[in-house]
């Protein structure tokens, strides 16, 4: 069902967890969804220095939180928008057609983890 | 590494003494049961021995049977068959919340063509109340549908009770009888039933083909029409090879189900203990006791399933979750939800179901394996607080993800 | 003594590569294909290398296969799909008076709620009129059902141009492929049909399987409801192993085709020209031309098939008799009567059907030992005069003895 | 489908034919019917010396007129006359529920060509 490198981000998958002294913290969906994401983001110097996830749901959902991950490390938040739920599913050599919309929560996630870093950076 | 197969309500294997028996109805007696000359005879005779043996699971009369291409068809045509002879007298339909979608969404579709269906609900043990059956009958009831055993936990309804209740306010009733095939007998007449549906792929025969019991006297619509098989019942060349498969599947299960039954039942309770005892924040789903044999349905709190079974695969250990995104959203279980679980915990349930074939060994490997599995995923769940060992505190936006 | 089989449209020999094929997915992979873990795997890429399969034969593409249990369900889901699915836009059907039952009869039901349906009749070699075709649509034709090829006769439609006239008056298009499957290319798009029937024990697959295409945007309401199967176009666990075999006859049908074509035809042509030279007082029912290489159907005269078919399977020849005394009473073929033949000659008839594996010297058995045959049974017919070599004068009483 | 008997009198059919100088002549069936059944007989002394048939119809039709002949050959008229449909099904050791019909052809046949003599006897 799943592409390789799904099931190796499924089984290995990378940055769980929560990073210290984040300063964006996004979660989306809920239990009634299905999927729930949390990502945390240390922003420095406008950069992504670190990023974490803690997911509940099903082998796409972690796996594509992984990725989401693993894109986002290391690169400026203007390169960060424009990481897609298709860049996402695309890194993962696709998922299956019933699994697609696993991979709108972990770019959702992201995008509102710097959201989050950008409304308390206004607000200091 | 061995496999366990503990899926056994999903499928299970086709006996070898099974595949023997068709073996010859590809090969030799491929002959059409309907032609009158040589080739066909055979063939008409495997038929008529075929129903012959299914009739005596029932403990029915040979004509009382009509060959099918599965449980699904079976359920549908017991429904529709009934629902479209009696519109007339009457258009009122009562089920359970916690049917298997071919009966839920026969229902569904009825609705939209005129019929009213009453959903029965259940309590947290899955288990429905006979006072609310009763109460729920009208004038213009025309079937009452209750499942003989649920797949998802295994709870057992009590079949020959609905049976009488159903008799004595002279509505016709209807159970599948899928997921009870080779746990209990099904005898028709003690149970008070009118329809029964039973699948050849539950009872270690084969995929797409089974029975539906249509006691003498029923009339339905048919739903295939054609030819004059089956009574001028249900249209279609017979699969004979197949239905063969059925006959001696059904007369093994008959056979072996007492030996089989305690079998599972023994290690079915050894697993759900195990695995109880060994992890934290569980709980199980089904009746404690009126409940399957074979299957033990568990929540694992804070994680979802799929994680679960897609890791215990890669151990080689085969099993279900009541949680499956096939349709563009993580659906959780109805059957869960109809008990009143969460809906993270519907999420986080897995089902085993065991069969003939499980050891001992398979069991204590499964309680062995698991616990760092669940561990695992919890970690990565952000409903999980590994400091607390209990639930994260989280807020969650409302919107979902899903369009 | 060698049996010879001439009933290869009541149903042909499953080919023994077809037979290996499915057997491992009775043995090994036995899983359902629903499932996610390893067990369910295997079952699930056979459904869809099958079904790639299925669509080659089509010439479509795998969404638009479902896979069904008989030729008669792919019949009965394709009407009653359509109808049901277009009952508010109209409620007229065109289809001819000599499809196979499965057509027919769902027709007949159809009728019952509230449809209306034009049989097209035929002419004395089986053929309609596209004239005829056209006059009868209107504006609230929904769905035109014609056959490819006729089952008794062999009589070929020309379905490309009907697909033409279906299409330009913008009405869908069902045709019944089960006996033109293996004998012409089914190439859905140069033949403008939007859903097409097979069956697999028609082309040395499996009974109990069969597969309907549907063309990509026709919508059918679904005739089994149930899980997700299918894409939720027809519920029930899959029947993998026939359906393995389904596709695995379709690959062959079409590597095979010209060869056994040019076999069957030349076999075919020697019988019919041997046995209406040896007998006098017989008829070739079905198009000279326009007909299935493998059938020929030939009345012979003052006398009932089933005697012919009886004395035939006697010396091992296994054929078949367009009278069938089945249910309560000697019906004559109504696609001999369709043609305008009388009931005597209805009732006379014998199709001989060819395959694969007859040969030159079955053919020659056959017409050596086919006069005799007719020669006692008309020595036993009240209709015969043996003096004259002709019709006997008979005086009938009117009243039927059937009840 | 058939009965060893029944396959017996269909095969080997006894009594085949029309009875020179018959006095009774019986025709029941007819195309449409799907069944043509035709019974000869002479009586002596009210008894039936001679009998034939000939059928038009299925091999339970053959097999049912054969037997009726057997049945009523030197048998008295009184006799005959209680010769029914399931007398004759019965000596056949029972037909296919699908082919019960046939049955009626035989002994109708019979009753008719009984008639048809004392028909012609009373014209006499
Ligand atoms: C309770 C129940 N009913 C019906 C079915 C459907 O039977 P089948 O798989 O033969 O379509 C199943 C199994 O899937 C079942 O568990
Ligand atoms: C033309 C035609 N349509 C439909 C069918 C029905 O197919 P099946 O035998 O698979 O039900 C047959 C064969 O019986 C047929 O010849």
């Amino acid at each position: 069902m799943y592409s390789e490198k799904v099931m190796d981000h499924f089984t290995n998958p990378r940055n769980v967890g929560e990073v210290d002294e984040a300063n964006g913290t996004g979660t989306v969906g809920n239990p009634e969804c299905g999927d729930i994401m949390k990502l945390t983001i240390k922003v420095e110097d406008d950069k992504i220095t670190d990023v974490k996830f803690k997911t509940f749901g099903c082998g796409a959902a972690i796996a594509t939180s992984s990725m989401v991950t693993e894109l986002v490390k290391g690169i400026n938040l203007k390169e960060a928008d424009e990481v897609s739920n298709a860049t996402v599913a695309e890194a993962l050599d696709g998922l299956p057609p019933v699994k697609m919309h696993c991979s709108n929560l972990a770019a959702d996630a992201l995008h509102a983890a710097i959201e989050d870093y950008k409304k308390k950076s206004e607000e200091k | 590494m061995k496999n366990i197969y503990l899926d056994h309500n999903a499928t299970t294997p086709v006996l070898p003494e099974v595949a023997d028996a068709m073996d010859t109805y590809f090969r030799k007696e491929w002959g059409n049961p309907s032609s009158i000359h040589w080739a066909g005879r055979g063939a008409k005779s495997a038929l008529s021995e075929a129903r012959d043996k299914v009739a005596a699971f029932f403990n029915c009369t040979p004509v009382e049977v009509i060959f099918t291409s599965s449980g699904t068809e079976g359920d549908n045509h017991a429904l529709k068959g009934v629902a479209l002879q009696k519109q007339p007298k009457g258009n009122h339909i009562i089920t359970t919340a916690v049917e298997h979608p071919a009966v839920l969404k026969t229902c569904k579709y009825l609705e939209k063509t005129g019929f009213e269906v009453t959903y029965l609900g259940v309590d947290q043990d899955g288990m429905l109340s006979l006072d609310e059956l009763k109460a729920a009958i009208r004038p213009e009831t025309i079937l009452i549908s209750v499942m003989y055993a649920n797949n998802e936990t295994g709870t057992v309804f009590p079949i020959k009770e609905i049976g009488e209740i159903a008799r004595a306010n002279k509505v016709l009733f209807h159970t599948d009888a899928v997921q009870a095939a080779g746990k209990f007998p099904l005898d028709v007449k003690e149970l008070n039933v009118d329809l029964m549906t039973i699948s050849g792929h539950k009872i270690y025969g084969p995929k797409g083909v089974g029975a539906l019991f249509v006691r003498r006297g029923v009339r339905l619509v048919p739903m295939i029409h054609g030819g004059h098989h089956e009574r001028n019942r249900r249209g279609g060349t017979e699969n004979v090879a197949c239905i063969v498969g059925l006959g001696l599947a059904c007369e093994i299960a008959t056979r072996d189900m007492e030996k089989e039954v305690e079998h599972v039942r023994f290690l079915r309770d050894r697993l759900e203990k195990g695995l109880m005892e060994n992890t934290p924040h569980t709980k199980l789903n089904g009746h404690p006791e009126l409940r399957l044999p074979n299957t033990t349905n568990i929540s694992f709190e804070f994680i979802e399933g799929e994680g679960m079974l897609l890791n215990l695969d890669m151990l080689g250990i085969a099993t279900s979750s009541g949680s499956a995104c096939t349709s563009g959203s993580l659906e959780p279980s109805h059957v869960l939800l109809a008990m009143g679980l969460t809906h993270e915990m519907s999420h986080g349930s897995i089902r085993f179901s065991l069969g003939r074939s499980n050891t001992e060994e398979d069991i204590d490997r499964v309680i062995e394996l698991m616990p760092p599995i669940v561990k695992r995923i919890r970690q990565m769940s952000p409903l999980y607080s590994e400091e607390t060992d209990g639930a994260a505190e989280i807020t969650y936006s409302d919107k979902c993800n899903v369009k």
